[in-house]
């Protein structure tokens, strides 16, 4: 097939961009996804996930079963910051650090030392 | 173990090929022709340095001879770009928001602290914020800004560093994880799922897998691993100007979101819990985000070494074994690869590094030379 | 929201188990993201008639109808565009409903978000016009819409025959049948004879579809040459393969089993997944034919309650009994090979399954 | 082009509603999404991809492609084939990355 064809709609990735990341080593989707973007789009691999898998299985001779899928994260499917935002009211266990409070906290810390 | 004598003896074996060690791998193929194999359990970019927001970050960091090493750093970008090619390095200028006013004297501090090494900090009101940056909220109380700060395209810069190291020359070996390394007649033998490679030197690169690596060669790496969780959006039009504390917007479009730390091992999920605490957390930043799509959230295993600062240099009573782990990788690469080659090749640095030493460790409990 | 029983995905599988949940005393709660439930049965015309005891043949469509029909009269909490997005970290499964998102409370799950047609690739393929041969079923059947006056269907599969056949009746002109195996893989006899005049070029692949802002003509390579003709519509009936996110982000583990689809999530007979609160029904497991979707649903269900006490042990292993017996009779041989071979696989590990670090 | 009476379902839907794209008054059944709608009017192409510029329209019609993004009152990037159309509604094709800036400055 052309090489140019598009594999990954979202991100408008063709087969040679593929083919030239598992030519570089790439072995798995989440290896190309990294060099190329396919796979990153607002889909997130749920169309290409597949056609992407059978060029690895053919470029690199390997039986499709062995190439996993990318992994797949939340959210499932995209949603508004402000709908993942509302919804829980109670967030006083929060793991979000600030980079100001952190540089503060260090600082403090430095002034007990003597380097 | 009996050496073949046809068996290579690199000058350097690398392990790990992240952001800090494809970086040590093309700063020394660059200033020498040296035998140089990298070696990574997996691909380039499937762990931390493939993670990340990727600020190049130096405001904040304190003591502020660490902000001053980050400096220079964010000074060798500019030019490192001109030599491997473009990694979307962008010296944006960075925003720390503050939302108590009780913070702005701390706030000064800092600026005053920064100032004695040349990092020049601005204390903003928030008006002079918003004025800066547009979409912030109205609710923080002021920021810190600082120009030395900016982001870069990770993804971009380790294959960059590594196209440009196999150029000139280093030989790489991926999908391949080191078992156990041992010194004989003053020769490490690496040995890896795909045979055994010998070297000169050794340098454990393996960012939070330090700690293993470490054990190999008998050596307490005092280091933590910490999930960091971070949100992106789709690509968004450009609409934030400055790295700011917790959001960024890509060359792409895409903001990357988060700034979480949790204690969990090597575990990679990410966690509804965190990403709505992340949610709100950008929304109270720049509310103009509530509408933008979440296409994704990843997580990183960051390495925090016990002291927070970066741990760099030989490896003190095994001569010829080296060490390079710092949770901001990313902000120091360049600076890293760059004095870690003058310590290989001349045997001294232009900087003085002793105090980035693992020895300052050396009365912690675990510890065994 | 707090329920025994959380089921993700309102087809006929998620149904089937709701309703069966709900009369063995459960309270449940059935989320799907679209606005109507149904699934992809709400716009299948053709006959079914291979169903299970209980269930009337009839086109597919109204059998959802009737189903539909008993669970609005039922207990079951149904919840339309509700999106399971995510887990929290004390495993419960997250739903956003585009304003808010929030846990679900449930002892047990189940999954069925059903499977998702194989996308097929070639030059031109993202114009618009050219669509999954499912897209083009939604419009007639759904939405009473035309997706073009004239079509070639890419792939020769029962369900391609199937959607090309309703295109027909919708007054839709099928150019031809685009194969690239040497021969048609359609096993009805009936179907390919209603469409036998429709040419089916074998041996065949799409060289590139063209046109100004949407689909316009397509060319296609053959083995008498290359074949060039004017289409609005291109539909692409490549088969189909499980919808795995919500089971990855269930820390479930897959496994590979081509004849179910390719990358499938690990079940044991219970249909219990590697997350012992996981129970999967439907497409997502490779079942392919209504009547024996309908009874994993059935089988999902006793056995989530099973799980959390509400069923025993004995009770539940008597009425999966019956309900796999009543499936192997209804269900393709390929499938139910590759099904067996996967619950073999499942046993073959620790048992009950146990999670996956 | 709307299929007035299907030849298994007859007359499905009755109910009749004026919808805008890119502000022209169009007709739509209720009940139907605003991806048919608009196919229902001859309108297939629903946006541009971002790379190569290229048209976009439904390809898959079960909210998992994200082919069919269009701008809905005011909200960017809502899947068209899983919106049912109302009365009034204002659509957009999807040509552009969603701008959060020009709600800063409108705000």
């Amino acid at each position: 097939m052309e090489k140019s064809t598009i594999v990954c709609r979202c991100e408008e990735i063709n087969i040679e961009e593929i083919e030239l990341a598992i030519k570089n080593g790439a072995r798995t989707f989440d290896d190309i996804k990294r060099l190329t973007r396919c796979g990153m789009g607002p889909c997130q691999a749920k169309i290409c996930m597949n056609p992407v898998r059978e060029i690895i299985a053919t470029y690199t001779n390997t039986p499709l079963e062995d190439i996993p899928p990318p992994r797949l994260r939340m959210p499932a499917i995209p949603v508004r910051l402000g709908a993942l935002a509302n919804g829980v009211e109670d967030f006083k266990e929060s793991s979000i650090a600030s980079v100001f409070g952190e540089s503060v906290e260090d600082g403090d810390e430095q002034n007990d030392e003597s380097v | 173990m009996v050496m073949n004598k046809m068996t290579k003896v690199f000058d350097c074996i690398i392990i790990g090929s992240g952001v800090v060690g494809s970086s040590i791998a093309y700063h020394l193929s660059e200033r020498k022709k040296y035998e140089i194999l990298l070696i990574d359990k997996s691909y380039p970019l499937s762990g931390t340095s493939g993670s990340t927001q990727a600020w190049v970050w130096v405001h904040s960091k304190t003591p502020n001879w660490y902000g001053e090493l980050s400096m220079y750093s964010a000074e060798l970008y500019a030019y490192l770009e001109k030599k491997i090619g473009d990694f979307e390095y962008k010296r944006t200028g960075g925003i720390a928001p503050f939302y108590n006013e009780g913070d702005r004297d701390k706030a000064l501090k800092l600026a005053e602290e920064q100032g004695k090494v040349g990092i020049k900090i601005d204390v903003l009101t928030r008006d002079e914020v918003l004025e800066k940056e547009p979409a912030v909220s109205p609710k923080i109380a002021g920021a810190t800004f600082s120009k030395w700060d900016g982001n870069l395209n990770p993804f971009r810069l380790v294959e960059l560093y590594i196209r440009a190291a196999k150029k000139n020359g280093v030989q790489c070996s991926f999908y391949n994880r080191v078992t156990s390394i041992k010194k004989v007649r003053g020769i490490f033998h690496v040995e890896t799922e795909q045979g055994v490679f010998q070297g000169n030197n050794v340098i454990l690169a393996g960012g939070p897998w330090s700690k293993e690596l470490g054990k190999m060669l008998g050596v307490y790496i005092p280091v933590r691993q910490v999930r960091g969780q971070i949100l992106i959006t789709e690509p968004l039009k450009p609409f934030l100007k400055y790295t700011i504390g917790g959001v960024r917007q890509t060359d792409n479009g895409e903001v990357l979101i988060g700034y979480s730390k949790e204690e969990v091992g090597y575990d990679r999920r990410t966690t509804l819990d965190v990403m709505q605490q992340t949610a709100r957390m950008a929304i109270d930043l720049v509310p103009a985000l509530a509408k933008a799509n979440i296409v994704r959230a990843f997580s990183g295993i960051r390495v925090i070494p016990e002291d927070g600062l970066p741990i760099f240099g030989e490896i003190p009573g095994i001569k010829g074994a080296y060490i390079a782990v710092m949770h901001s990788g990313i902000t120091l690469s360049a600076i890293v690869g760059t004095l870690m080659t003058e310590l290989l090749i001349d045997g001294e640095t232009s900087l003085d590094i002793s105090r980035y030493s693992l020895k300052r460790f050396s009365n912690l409990p675990n510890r065994k030379i | 929201m707090e329920a025994d029983v959380l089921i993700v995905g309102a087809g006929p599988a998620g149904i089937s188990a709701a309703l069966t949940a709900e009369k063995f005393g459960a309270k449940v709660i059935l989320i799907d993201e679209s606005f109507s439930p149904g699934g992809q049965l709400r716009q299948q015309t053709q006959y079914f008639s291979n169903l299970p005891t209980g269930y009337a043949p009839d086109i597919g469509l109204k059998v959802i109808e009737t189903l539909i029909k008993h669970l609005y009269a039922s207990s079951v909490q149904v919840y339309t565009n509700h999106t399971m997005i995510g887990a929290y970290k004390n495993g419960m499964i997250g739903v956003t409903d585009g304003n808010k998102t929030f846990p679900i409370l449930a002892r047990a799950n189940i999954l069925a978000p059903g499977a998702q047609e194989e996308a097929k690739i070639f030059p031109g393929w993202t114009l618009p016009g050219v669509m999954t041969a499912g897209a083009a079923q939604i419009l007639i059947n759904r939405e009473s819409v035309l997706p073009g006056k004239r079509a070639v269907m890419i792939g020769t599969n029962n369900f391609a025959f199937t959607v090309a056949k309703q295109l027909h009746d919708c007054g839709v002109t099928i150019e031809a049948f685009i194969e690239e195996k040497s021969q048609i893989t359609c096993s009805d006899g009936i179907l390919r004879d209603e469409l036998k005049h429709v040419p089916v070029w074998t041996e065949s692949t799409v060289q590139i579809a063209q046109g100004t802002g949407q689909v316009e003509r397509v060319s296609v390579h053959t083995p008498e040459g290359r074949k060039e003709i004017d289409v609005d519509l291109i539909c692409i009936s490549n088969g189909f393969t499980p919808i795995l996110e919500p089971f990855v982000i269930m820390d479930c583990e897959l496994t590979y089993k081509k004849h179910l689809g390719g990358w499938v999530p690990l079940y044991n007979e219970k249909l219990q997944t590697t997350n012992p609160s996981c129970f999967i029904a439907g497409n997502a497991a490779g079942i392919t034919d209504l009547g024996p979707i309908l009874l994993t649903g059935e089988i999902a269900a006793i056995s989530a309650l099973e799980e959390i006490g509400i069923l025993n042990s004995e009770e539940a292993e008597i009425e999966r009994r019956k309900r796999w017996l009543e499936l192997e009779k209804l269900e393709n041989t390929a499938v139910c090979q590759a099904r067996k071979n996967l619950i073999a696989s499942s046993r073959s590990r620790q048992s009950p399954l146990t999670k996956s670090k | 082009m709307q299929i007035h009476i299907h030849p298994v379902l007859g007359e499905k839907f009755t109910e009749e509603v004026t919808f805008y794209f890119n502000n022209k008054p169009l007709k739509a059944k209720k009940g139907q999404t605003v991806a048919a709608a608009l196919m229902a009017n001859g309108i297939r192409n629903l946006g541009t991809s971002r790379k190569f510029l290229q048209p976009r329209g439904l390809y898959c019609a079960t909210g998992r492609c994200m082919s069919c993004f269009v701008t809905i009152n005011g909200v960017e990037h809502v899947l068209s084939c899983m919106t049912l159309v109302d009365e009034g509604m204002k659509v957009f094709p999807s040509n552009e990355d969603p701008d959060p800036g020009s709600e800063i400055n409108g705000s």
